[in-house]
Formats: structure tokens, sequence, C-alpha cells
């Protein structure tokens, strides 16, 4: 028996050994402070983790090259992080264990995670440093952002780098998209029909039976009349339409300081209500609703509409512009027209609209050595502000530039002078995300914010599938939907 | 006579994976121990540097997930149903595998084929197969066109087809496609067992009932499985382990939202918990830790059960 | 009831491509009376237990029939056969208890047979008395000693009041005490029983000693079959003669010249109507007599003194055996100065065999009494 | 309604309708079989338990009928569950073999409502493309590597340690025995997280290959085997070694290793396919293109399809491509497995897992 209990506590010595090492790695990093002269010309090697297909990759890799020939003891890894949420799990799991990388593609939501553990540079003061740095070519630039630069941005892309509730900056745009309506144009002229640009009826009658014509009601009856077999609308991503449609009632979604949760309120049951409606009657459909795999594009795109696999009006983020264009061999050819995504009300002017804008951004984390993070700052700086580089990444990626500056360049002038709806779909998306930027709105970043986002697609799809019965069953239906959502998202 | 010398040789031998389990099981079980106890514990936040204060109120926190109930639900249900089918399944097949000659042995090579495969992707092919088209499901006269292999099936004896795992399709719709799924994900390594014990049982036994008229049902219920029943204990306590621990079947088949589009998280399991818990959007590692204690004293207590009722009715 | 072999013959394929198949069972043709106790016997791999097997059903015959009173049984499933079968293993189900073990093949009969449970336990009970195992009842199998594992098997199979009883190798697996025990239990069951019962062994002493006919076998042919102790006097080939008796047969070269039979230079016996030919000449151990001036002499080795008889352990050129055993009678005077020893011999214990065909030459005056009374 | 004809070629509905028509036929069989035995036991005569005369004409006749009819039970079920076990591999075989429209549906293929059961256009081209854009090879050759090291190093180590369960005498025996069984119990996220900072703080080898083999040299279920499988050695060899002097070592190699052979080989084969299902644990210390296994390469690699125009589509996954790649991950597998099945087998029942 001796020998047993010598064993056990030989295992118990080796066990807190380890702990007591695990216990004492580098915690806590002290918060970066701009170090005396900005860069030091000194050799330092930072970490970029995108979340950039191989294609786009490539153009990066070239102005990383003119990157070095400004600052060659900067040498720059790009590391390939595959998809967005890939890319955040990478980066969590590093964080968790007191690694991070440098510099890095993310989300609003993603760096309300990061934040938790502090490791995310907040960026006002490298915005606000004059300190002068001398490049290789002799060529000088002060560390931070000039006026003009600061002006160029988008404002409400710049703006969401400060969506945390703390006015701090965290993060700077890199490349944007928002939600945009591809409609059937061909269709729509033969029946006359005109393009809606607001919700729901505001005679409250349903249907056919609707005098309000601009209405997506009357829109979507009329359209399901003329083809019963097709589904007049396909919508990209339900959560976005929710929170759009959260936004543009000013019915509440979220917010960024606690208490985060406000969609569960009684008119926020009404619209639930009417698009329980609209689906029961087939009216549209969402890519969850198919089961994730089959894009409302291909919809929106297909020649016949047996089994409902056709549609005429299709909400989707600017980014996939070229996808809404019937291809050849699909058979199917109509012109496609594009416009906002409708309103509350009819004709909205463009400043009082609301259209959601989601997209990448960059941050900057702590590192022992603050000439890695003023390095990072550099190059993302010289990469956002580099008006050649945003129009092309936009161009291939199909994203928007974030900066205007990137109007006056003479090779996306053309783009937006002839973009048309056919092949040069992309161009007009762009030029459209341009003429509507006062109405761009963004979601609320916080710790949760992206379990919300998912609560969404989910509220939408259980509110739709609620069984038929009296009113009241459906309403009590969807107001459980909307308390477990609530719920899931406090947890 | 243990001589000290022996001992020494012993320990000796066993230090690999003394050394190796030491670093790699217990310490990870001391420290979840150490972190189930830390309240709102996140790695993040202690990479951060944050504190945490001692206390069970992670224990709560899984308790009070809406969806606990509906997680243990599922976990359970999925064991106990799909353990005994299976065992069955696996019996039957080894004593009917055992007792032909002709394609014995390439029936054998058949049947343990998914155990060679990669479950994710063939979770895929279930989806597939159980799958319908069109965008009308879940409303009030939902397309019943399908695309599915199955429902084209049933389709053939007339059958109404049955939406499977769209959105809109039911609870049990869903089970049974998961029961489908884990049981025919848990055949193979049972009928690998039970015919390796099959082969060792002792042909006189069946000589002799032959001799004696026993009939064949007879023969299969009071002398196969009574002598196999230690291959049979051994599958079904690994069987309900394996049961409790049920996730990438359900990812396989539902994707990460556990649960078809309308109804996700409907089939979510206690490792599905966890795995929100620890990879998902809102990372609590604490929490996480706290809810892979709670399955572990329920696989534990369930064992030690199955233990003592094979101890009873197990013949050695 | 009887069951009658008609030709039966059994033939295994090899199973290597290309060795010839084996012939285990070659044309038995044979008659059991009913009520007897037959004792199949031969060394290992003679074919006897592929008979056994052949009549209770197991194994299939290559050809030749097989017969339970008027029914050709052949091709009839085991089950449908009406056998109790003893295992050289007993075969007792593990994980049941003794009782349950006899019970079993009662719960299989199907339709008019079924028995009540109350008519079951009883008929369990009293086999189970018939062979002094009714109170382990209620034991496991291995809590058994070999000789109740034994009488166990023997109980399950008579339970069913078979109608033929088969034994396989039954004593092989007990120590030499709990045999000769065993021997006798199996010779009062059958008796008390009257039923028909083939049992197999290897062990010549056990067959003599309890069967009312013995088979001897060699490479599945039928030696011999015939009363235990007519197959002792009258062997029909140099065989049959080795085989049995304990101990066993001494052998010699001999020749016949002139009507005497010569061992060596030693004349030993007048051999009428025999021609002049070398042959075997085997001598039982109990044939010989300690003669000072008997015709046959050996080399003496030593002397075994056994209580009621003596055995003289002597050698000789012409013996084909290293030793020559003799039993005689314990009050002759065994002089053991003298080198040599001389017996005479007693003419029904002496049997000569051609050298080729080993066959057994009968000559004159020496037909054994036990023949006459047949 | 859809109803069969429409589908084109409809071979595989036909085999999945035949696995169907195979167990209905199995319930008439088994329904007929119990009349037959109801009706059997009427016609006999009564008789008081003894074992009766029987008139063995009907007797014998009904025998020769159960018995075949019992064996094609048989055969109908075991071919049953071949042909549902086989089914699935079958669908992603020719899912492989698909374009991407015709497989989604889209396209040209959007008219039609259900899938096709042969591809229209057999795109060979997907096991090309899958090979490349995973770029299958260096996922091939890390993988084999990652495996064989890790099993060999495993291998001795579950030797030895199943040597020293199985014969030699030391203290806590048991109760360590038990506890390295408990830890089987334990569901795997719980280690991984925590192991994770271990490899990559403490020892850091992140991104390294030992972070892939070290962590799971210990299978608890393997030692169990072999241990069962050394327990059924008798004694006495071993003491008699120790007699004439051989140690330990010695003894383990020359008799007891030769003597567990075909465990020893069925470990091995079955713990090279465990490394090659690994994925949660590569995907999180070793996801650099250096180091990447077949799983996480294969979950990782976006599979494109392109547009018309060449450019690709970014949304749509090339699932027919995935599923080739998958299946070339799968071959191997196979052929190792259909080789050395007779070993597998032998290995498991062997071990005969009693007690």
């Amino acid at each position: 028996m001796k020998k047993l209990i010598a064993c056990i506590l030989a295992v118990l010595l080796v066990v807190s050994a380890v702990f007591v090492l695990a216990a004492c790695k580098p915690k806590t990093k002290p918060d970066f402070v701009i170090p005396e002269g900005g860069y030091d010309g000194s050799a330092v090697t930072i970490t970029f983790m995108s979340s950039m297909g191989q294609d786009y990759g490539v153009i990066l890799d070239e102005y990383l090259a003119e990157f070095k020939k400004l600052y060659p003891k900067i040498t720059v890894e790009h590391k390939r992080g595959g998809d967005y949420d890939t890319n955040r799990d990478v980066i969590k799991t590093q964080l968790s264990n007191g690694q991070a990388p440098n510099l890095a593609f993310c989300y609003s939501d993603h760096v309300a995670l990061y934040n938790s553990s502090k490791a995310v540079v907040v960026l006002d003061d490298l915005i606000a440093s004059q300190i002068e740095q001398t490049r290789a070519d002799g060529t000088k630039e002060i560390l931070g952002l000039t006026e003009a630069q600061k002006n160029d941005f988008i404002p409400a892309y710049y703006n969401e780098g400060k969506s945390f509730g703390d006015g701090k900056m965290y993060m700077l745009p890199f490349a944007k998209s928002t939600e945009l309506m591809y409609y059937n144009k061909t269709s729509f002229d033969s029946w006359e029909l005109p393009v809606p640009d607001h919700w729901f009826a505001t005679d409250g009658k349903q249907g056919l039976q609707t005098t309000d014509k601009t209405s997506m009601e009357y829109a979507l009856a009329f359209i399901r009349d003329k083809d019963p077999n097709c589904t007049p609308l396909g919508v990209d991503s339900g959560a976005n339409w929710l929170i759009t449609l959260f936004e543009q009632f000013e019915t509440g979604y979220t917010k960024s300081t606690e208490p985060h949760y406000l969609f569960d309120n009684e008119e926020n049951y009404e619209i639930l209500t009417t698009l329980r409606r609209w689906y029961q009657n087939r009216w549209f459909t969402t890519r969850s609703l198919l089961g994730g795999n089959t894009y409302t594009s291909s919809y929106f795109t297909s020649k016949s509409s047996n089994d409902g696999k056709k549609s005429y009006i299709s909400i989707g983020s600017s980014a996939g512009a070229a996808k809404q264009v019937p291809t050849a061999d699909s058979g199917a050819n109509f012109t496609v027209g594009v416009t906002m995504i409708p309103q509350k009300e009819a004709n909205t002017p463009i400043a009082q609209s609301k259209v959601i804008s989601q997209g990448p951004s960059v941050c900057l984390f702590n590192a022992e050595n603050p000439q890695e993070v003023v390095a990072s700052w550099l190059l993302a700086k010289f990469l956002i502000t580099n008006s050649a580089f945003e129009a092309r990444y936009g161009a291939a990626a199909g994203y928007l530039p974030v900066i205007q500056s990137v109007q006056q360049l003479d090779g996306y002038k053309e783009i937006l002078d002839n973009a048309d709806t056919g092949l040069n779909m992309a161009g007009m998306a762009a030029k459209l995300c341009l003429e509507y930027k006062e109405a761009l709105f963004v979601s609320p970043a916080f710790y949760g914010s992206s379990e919300a986002r998912d609560q969404m697609e989910i509220l939408l799809n259980g509110c739709v599938v609620v069984p038929n019965g009296t009113a009241d069953a459906i309403r009590q239906g969807i107001i459980a939907k909307f308390r477990d959502a609530k719920a899931k998202c406090e947890y | 006579m243990v001589d000290s010398k022996k001992q020494w040789k012993a320990w000796l031998y066993l230090s690999p994976v003394i050394i190796l389990t030491l670093v790699f099981t217990v310490w990870p079980i001391i420290n979840t121990v150490r972190i189930a106890f830390l309240n709102d514990y996140t790695l993040m936040g202690d990479a951060g540097g944050m504190t945490f204060s001692v206390g069970v109120k992670n224990f709560q926190k899984v308790i009070q997930y809406p969806d606990f109930l509906i997680c243990l639900k599922n976990t359970i249900l999925l064991t106990v149903i799909t353990v005994p089918i299976s065992t069955f399944l696996a019996l039957l097949i080894a004593v009917c595998l055992n007792s032909i000659k002709v394609l014995n042995k390439l029936l054998q090579t058949i049947y343990f084929l998914p155990y060679v495969t990669n479950t994710i992707a063939i979770g895929m092919v279930f989806a597939t197969m159980f799958s319908m088209v069109g965008s009308g499901f879940g409303g009030a006269d939902p397309y019943i066109s399908t695309a599915g292999i199955i429902n084209n099936i049933l389709g053939v004896f007339g059958i109404e087809p049955v939406n499977w795992v769209n959105a809109g399709s039911t609870y049990w719709a869903n089970m049974f496609v998961m029961i489908v799924y884990i049981v025919w994900n848990a055949l193979p390594f049972k009928i690998l067992i039970l015919l390796g014990g099959l082969q060792s049982v002792n042909k006189q036994y069946y000589e002799a009932a032959k001799v004696d008229g026993t009939s064949r049902v007879r023969t299969f219920f009071r002398i196969t499985v009574p002598m196999l029943s230690p291959m049979l204990a051994y599958v079904i306590i690994t069987g309900f382990i394996g049961g409790f621990k049920e996730y990438s079947s359900v990812v396989g088949v539902f994707g990460e939202g556990m649960g078809p589009a309308g109804t996700e998280g409907t089939l979510n399991t206690m490792v599905g918990f966890i795995n929100t818990n620890l990879m998902g959007k809102k990372p609590r590692e604490g929490i996480a830790s706290a809810g892979a204690l709670i399955l572990f004293v329920i696989i534990f207590a369930v064992t030690m059960l199955n233990m003592y009722v094979s101890k009873k009715r197990v013949h050695y | 009831m009887k069951v009658v072999l008609q030709e039966l013959t059994k033939i295994f394929p090899s199973r290597t491509k290309k060795g010839q198949e084996v012939v285990a069972v070659n044309k038995f043709d044979f008659e059991i009376p009913d009520g007897k106790l037959v004792g199949l016997l031969g060394p290992s791999g003679c074919g006897k237990s592929t008979t056994l097997y052949m009549i209770c059903g197991l194994q299939k015959p290559s050809s030749g029939k097989i017969f339970f009173g008027e029914d050709d049984v052949t091709s009839l499933a085991p089950e449908y056969r009406g056998v109790g079968l003893v295992f050289q293993n007993y075969a007792l189900y593990p994980h049941m208890t003794v009782k349950q073990n006899i019970l079993f093949p009662l719960q299989n009969f199907k339709g008019a047979d079924r028995l009540s449970k109350s008519e079951m336990l009883e008929r369990a009970y009293n086999v189970a008395k018939l062979v002094q195992i009714d109170e382990l009842m209620d034991r496991k199998p291995n809590e058994l000693s070999g000789g109740q594992q034994q009488r166990v098997a023997i109980a399950r199979a008579l339970v069913k009041m078979p109608r033929v009883l088969l034994l396989d190798e039954p004593l092989s697996n007990l120590d030499a005490r709990l045999r000769l025990q065993t021997r006798e239990e199996i010779k009062r069951i059958q008796r008390e029983t009257g039923i028909t019962t083939v049992f197999v062994t290897h062990d010549q002493e056990e067959a003599m000693s309890i069967s009312d006919i013995i088979v001897v076998m060699k490479l599945g042919i039928v030696q011999q079959i015939g009363k235990p102790q007519s197959v002792y006097d009258d062997p029909v080939n140099l065989f049959v003669a080795k085989f049995l008796g304990t101990p066993p047969i001494n052998v010699f070269q001999g020749t016949v010249k002139g009507g005497r039979l010569y061992i060596g230079e030693d004349n030993v016996l007048a051999t009428p109507d025999v021609e002049d030919q070398e042959v075997f000449v085997g001598i039982r151990p109990e044939g010989f007599i300690y003669d000072k001036n008997g015709p046959l002499h050996c080399n003496l080795r030593n002397v075994e003194v056994m209580g009621r008889d003596v055995s003289i352990v002597s050698t000789s050129d012409a013996s084909l055996n290293p030793t020559i055993r003799s039993i005689v009678d314990a009050d002759n005077k065994i002089d053991t100065e003298n080198q040599t020893v001389s017996f005479s011999l007693k003419p029904h214990k002496v049997f000569i065999f051609n050298k080729e065909t080993e066959e057994r030459i009968r000559f004159g005056n020496t037909a054994s009494p036990a023949e006459v009374k047949e | 309604m859809t109803n069969l004809l429409s589908l084109s070629s409809a071979g595989a509905g036909w085999l999945l309708a035949l696995m169907i028509v195979c167990i209905l036929a199995e319930v008439g069989v088994i329904v007929w079989l119990i009349l037959r035995q109801r009706e059997e036991a009427r016609a006999k005569t009564s008789g008081n338990g003894v074992m009766h005369e029987r008139n063995i004409e009907n007797v014998k006749k009904t025998q020769k009928v159960v018995k075949f009819l019992v064996k094609v039970l048989i055969y109908l079920f075991l071919v049953a569950v071949a042909v549902s076990v086989l089914f699935p591999f079958y669908w992603m075989i020719i899912s492989s073999l698909k374009s991407y429209n015709e497989y989604a549906l889209e396209g040209e293929f959007a008219s039609r409502v259900t899938p096709t059961f042969f591809p229209h256009k057999v795109m060979w081209s997907n096991y090309a493309e899958a090979f490349k854009t995973a770029n299958l090879g260096t996922l091939f050759l890390n993988t084999v590597f990652v495996g064989i090291v890790s099993t060999i190093l495993s291998l001795v180590i579950t030797v030895l340690a199943a040597f020293a369960f199985a014969r030699l005498e030391f203290r806590g025996k048991n109760a360590l025995f038990a506890a390295l069984l408990a830890t089987m119990m334990i569901p795997g996220e719980l280690f991984t997280i925590t192991n994770y900072g271990t490899v990559t703080n403490i020892l850091n080898w992140g991104n390294t290959y030992t972070a892939l083999i070290v962590p799971f040299l210990v299978s608890v279920f393997y030692i169990y085997l072999l241990r069962q499988n050394f327990m059924q050695i008798p004694n006495e060899l071993y003491y008699a070694a120790k007699v004439d002097g051989t140690s330990d070592l010695k003894y383990l190699w020359k008799v007891m290793v030769p003597l567990a052979l075909p465990t020893i080989i069925s470990i091995t084969i079955l713990k090279m396919m465990g490394s090659w299902n690994s994925y949660i644990w590569p995907r999180l210390v070793a996801n650099d293109e250096l180091h990447q296994l077949i799983t996480n390469g294969l979950r990782d690699t976006d599979f494109a399809v392109y547009l018309a125009d060449g450019s690709r589509d970014a949304d749509k996954i090339n699932y027919p491509v995935q599923m080739a790649a998958v299946t070339l991950v799968s071959i191997p597998l196979f052929l190792v497995f259909i080789f050395l099945r007779k070993y597998i087998m032998k290995g498991v029942s062997r071990s005969g897992l009693k007690g």
C-alpha cells in the first residue's frame, strides 16, 4: 500500500509542476504606446492573416512587393486563413494562448470577440500621430492619416470602426459591400409592373386587392398570379433582411451597450406575421430555407419555374452582382434591373433610406515589440489609402472600395461610366453603392453580436414555418420563436 | 514473490504510457475541472489577464441553457434507440454470416466498408439521399416534388414522399434519418467483434443442440447469445459510451445548425452544446468544461449501470 | 429398436488440391441388435467417430444407408432421428445449471410430444437419480468433477428417451480410478434402460469389459465383429490379435515345416493340415506354461510378482517385440539363476498368421471353445 | 407527383427497390415457416413425450424444404443489408462523376426534379481537378508520414504496456489499468483545448509533425486488446523462459509478439485508419500547407465552381469535385482493408475479448 501512495504522490507532483508552468505564461500585455519616432527602421517580421481567395492573393502580393520597396526591413508573411469563420477560429485559438498575428482581416463581430482578451490595438493615437517617417526612396509621410486621407473614406464604412460603443477606433475598413435588389426587368416591363420601393401595403389590404401598387406585397401577389409555379422573391441572407427591416421600421434590433437585445417587441411580431403569410403563400424563399447550399441567385437566373425554382426579384449582396446575370448556358435571357432595396415608405429619399452594409475590415493586434505594431500600421495604411490597390481588389472580389478617390482613378472611372446591368454588372453595383452611401448603416458590434446575427436567421426560418391555425395560435407560435431567440442571445 | 527488481522493470515498461497519459490526458482533466469551477471563464479573457472567481456558476449556466433539455433528450434518445438496434442487427448479421460459406468473404468486406470512410462525407451523401427540392417547404402546401432517392423509392410503392431533412420537416422524420445513419455507421465495428466472438465458440455446443432437436430460434437465444454475452456486453458498453458522444454524425447530415432550416438546434446533442461553447462565436470554455464534466458523469453512471447489469447476466 | 448400417461409406475431400481424398469409413455393414451395447474399437483415425456421427446424423454418409428399425434415416436430420449423443468432452452448456442442461432437450419437443412443466421436471429427476447426480441439480458444469460432468452428459442424452444412445470416447477424459467406476455405471444404465447403445473408444480394455458386441476397425475398414471374448480368442488377423488384450500378445517369427511349427529352432507345436510357409506366431501372455523341458526356449530377463500370478519377462531372437511377457500361476517356482527359461504352449492360445496377408491360419485341433457355443 | 418512369436511368432506384422486395420476401418466408411449423405439429400422432415414430416421409420432405428456405432467407437478408451498406458509396461515387449543374440540378438541369442515377456526362476531370486543387499529393504524403510514424511509435508503447499489464505483477496494476480504461469515457473535446495550450505554449510544437504525432500515441483500446491477447498465452511459457535466463524483452520479442502477431497487425491497420480520419486536432495544431493532413486539407480547400466566363463563383462549393477528393482519399483505405482483411478479422477475434 505504501508504494501505491508514493506513486500517486509522484503523479500529483508532476501534474502540479505542469500546471504551475502553464499558469505563469506571460499573461498581460502592456497596452500599445507609440514608440518615440514611430518606426525606427529595425528589421521586423509581421504576419498578415487574410481570408482572401487564392486569386485575390496575387493582387495583394504585387502591392506587398511595392511596400517592400518603401520599407525593405519589414518582411510581411501573408497567411491565408480560409473563409471568414475559419479565419476567426484560427485567430481566436491563437489569442487564447497568448499568441496573435500582427494584422488580420476581420468583421466587427470578430473584433468584439478578440477584444475580450484586450488584444486589439486602439487606432486613434496612430491615426492622429504626426510623427514623420522617411521611406527608403527618401520620400516622407506622417505616421497617421492626413485630413485628406481621413475624409477620403466613405463615412459609413469609416465609422464602422468606432461602432463598439466606446467611441474608440479599433479597425480600418478594407472593402465593403451592401445589399441591392435585382429584378427581372423584361418581365416587369412586359407586365407594366412598377418596381416596388417599399415593403408593406399602406392600405393594409392583402395581395392583389391592395391599391398600393408600388408595395412589395402587391408586386409579389402580382408575379405569383402571373406565374403560379414561381417563387417571386429570393433573399440570399434572411438575417440581413430582418436586421434591415428592424432598422428601417426603427423597431429595434440590438445596440452595442447593455442591454443589447431590443428585437423582442410587438411591432416586430407584426412584421414577422406578414413575412410568414408571404412564405405560406410561397412568395419568397431564402438560402438557408433551401438548406444552405442552393443560392437564390440560381433561382433568379433559372429558365424554368417548375417546383418554384424560379424567382423574378433577388435581394443579395452587391459583391455577388455578377452572379445575378443569367449565363448563356442556363438558357434564360432577360435584362436585369438593379436598384435600392425597398424601404419603410414609398419614395424615401436616399438620405432617409437604410441599407445594411458589410465587408472585411483590418485590425491590428498587440505585440511585445511595439515596432511590429507600427510596421503593421504602416502596411495597413499603405494598402487601404492606395486607391489603385483598392480599385483592383474591389473589382476582382466584387467589393466596393472604401475610399472615394477611387472614382477619379482613370481605370475605375471607365468601370463606373459604362456600368450596365449586363456584363459589367459589378460596375453598376459599385456605382449604386457610391450613390447610396448616405443610406448605409452598420449593425452594432459587441461580444455576442455575431451570435445575434445567427439568431435572426433562425428566427426568420422559425417564424415562417409556424404551422397554420387561428391568428392567435400563429401569433403565439411567433412569440415563442422570438422568446427562444432572445434567450439564446442573452445566454 | 514480487521482488523490487520486477516492480522497477514493470514501471520502466509502462513509463512511456504513463508520461504521455499524464501530459495529454490527466493534465487536461485537471485543467478542465479547474476551468469548470472558474465562473464565466474564457480562454481569451484569461489570456487578456482577466481574473475569475471560483464558484459553480458555470454549472448553473449549463442547466439554464434554453436548449439544455433538448440536447440531453436528443443524446439519450439517440443512444437508447440506436445501440440496441445496431447491436441486434450486428448480432443477426454476424450469425447469418457465420452460417454461410459462399460469398462469406465478400460480404464481410462490404459490411466493414463504412468503418473505413470519412464520416462527414458520408453524412453529406445521406443528406442528399433524404433531401427534397423546391422552395415551398414548411408552407401550407409545400411542393411534394423531391430530389432525394429515398422519396423516389417510396414513390415507386405509391407512398407519399416525406419531408425528411428540409425546412418544416418533423422532429421524428429528422430522428429517423439520424437513427438510420448512426446504425449504418455503428454496424461494422459491432459485426467485427461479434463475428470474432462467434468463431471462438466451441462447435460442439451447436452439435449437441442439433442432436437435441433445438430449433434455430431457440439455439440463437439459448446458446449463441449467452455464449456471446461477454462480447455483447462489451459492444453494448462501448456503444453507449460512443452514443453519448454523438455529434459529428448530426453535423454530417444537418450541418453546424444541428437541425433543418426553421428548426435549427432541435437535434443538438450534449457534445454539440459543448462544441458551440468551445468553437462557436461566443466561446465560453468555462461553460463548455462544466458541460463536459456533466456529460462525463452521465456516461460514467450509465457505464457503471451497464457493468452491473452485465455482471449479473453475462456468463464468463 | 435395431440399427442397420448398409455399406456405409464416408469419403472426405482432401484439403490440399493435389492430395487424394481420405476414405474414413469403407463399406461398413453391421446390424446393431436391439438393446445391445456395441463398442466401436480401433486406433485413432480409424473412422469410429465418423461412423458414430453418421449414425446420429451430424455427418452425411458419402454412400450406403442407415436404418432405424424399418425407417431409412440416412438423410434425416439428427433432431428427427431420436438419437442421444454424449460428446467426448461432454459439451455441457456452461451457462446453464445441471437441471437446465438436462431439461433443455425436453423443452424442444413440439406438437403432440410437448410435456407439461411438471412432467419434464419429473423425467429430469428420474434420469438424474438413474445416474446418481440428483443432488447436483443446481450446480454449474464448471463446479463439477470430470466424472460428474460425464454423468450429467449421459443424463441429458437419456432424458428424451432416445431410440439409440451414442457415446464418443466417454471415459477418455477421466482419471484411471474414475474410469473403472464410470465404466460400470454406463453398463448398469444401459442394462436398466435396455436402450441400444453404441460407444466409441480407443481403449480396448474398456470396450471388452462392458460391450455386448465389439467392432474392431482399422483405417475405415471393419476388421472383425463379435463378442469380446470370441474376438479375443479367435482374432481374424494379426492386427486384431495385437490390438486386444493387456498385456498385449507376443508376436514371433516362425516357420511351419511338415505340419510342425518352429520358432527359431524350437519345434513348439503341431500344426496339422497347414502347408509349410513362413508365418507370424502370436502367443497370448497367458498361453505359456512354465515347463523345464518345454519346447520353447527364451532368455530370462526378470520376473515380476503380481500376487495371484507371476509375469516372466524374457527375450528371444525370433520375437518381434522387444520383450516377451508370459503370465503363469504364482505357485510355479521360477528358477531365476538359470539364464534361459523354457515354456510349453497352450495350443488354443497360439495363433499363426500368413506372413503377407497377416490373415489368421487355423489349424486342426485348436477350435477355441468360445466359438463353439455361439 | 413524379413517378419512377421519369427517372431516365433508374438503375440504382431499381436496386434499392430490389432491396425492399428482398425484405418483403423475407417476411413472407418467415410467416410461411411459422405456419408450416404449426401445421406440422398438428399432423403428428400424439405421443407421451417419447421421441415417437413419425411418418418419416412427411418429416423428411418438410425438413428438406425448410432447410432450403432458411438458406434463402439468410441470403436474402444478407444481400439486403449489403445493398443498403453499399448504396451511399455508390451514390458518393456517381456524385463525384457528375458536373456541378447535374449534381445541384441547376443550369441546364434546372428543369429536372429527380436526380440522375448515372451521370449524363461522366466527368473524370473532377478527379484530376480534385487532386490538383486540394494538392492531394502533399496531403497524402503528410498523412502517410504522420500515420506510419505515429503507428510505429504507438505500437512499441502499446506492446510494452500490454506486456507489463498482462505478465508482470506490480502493486496498483489493476487500479492503473481501470484508470486508463476510464479515460475512454471522457468526451474528446475536453482534451482538445487544454492540449492545444500545452502543445503550442509550453512545448511550442505548433505547426510541426510532432504536434500531430505525440499527443495520440497512447490508445487505451489497443492496449486493452493486446493485453487480452497476451493473457491467453499460458504463464508457464514465461516461467520456462525465465528459468533459462531469457530477459523480459527477449521473451517478449521471441515468444509473445509472434504469438500475438494477428492482433498486432490488426492494431496497426486500425491505428493507420484512425490517423486518416482525424480532423479537429490537425486543423487546430498544424493547419499550414506544409503540415495539413487529408481531412482538414479537404475541408479547407474551396473546390471552385467556375462561371462561364472562367471567373470563380465564390459562393458555390463544387460538391462533385469534393466527393471525388473524398473518394480518392478513401481508396487507399479500402485497398489496405481488402488485402489485410484476414488479419483484421483474426486479430480482433483472436483477442476473444473475454472478461
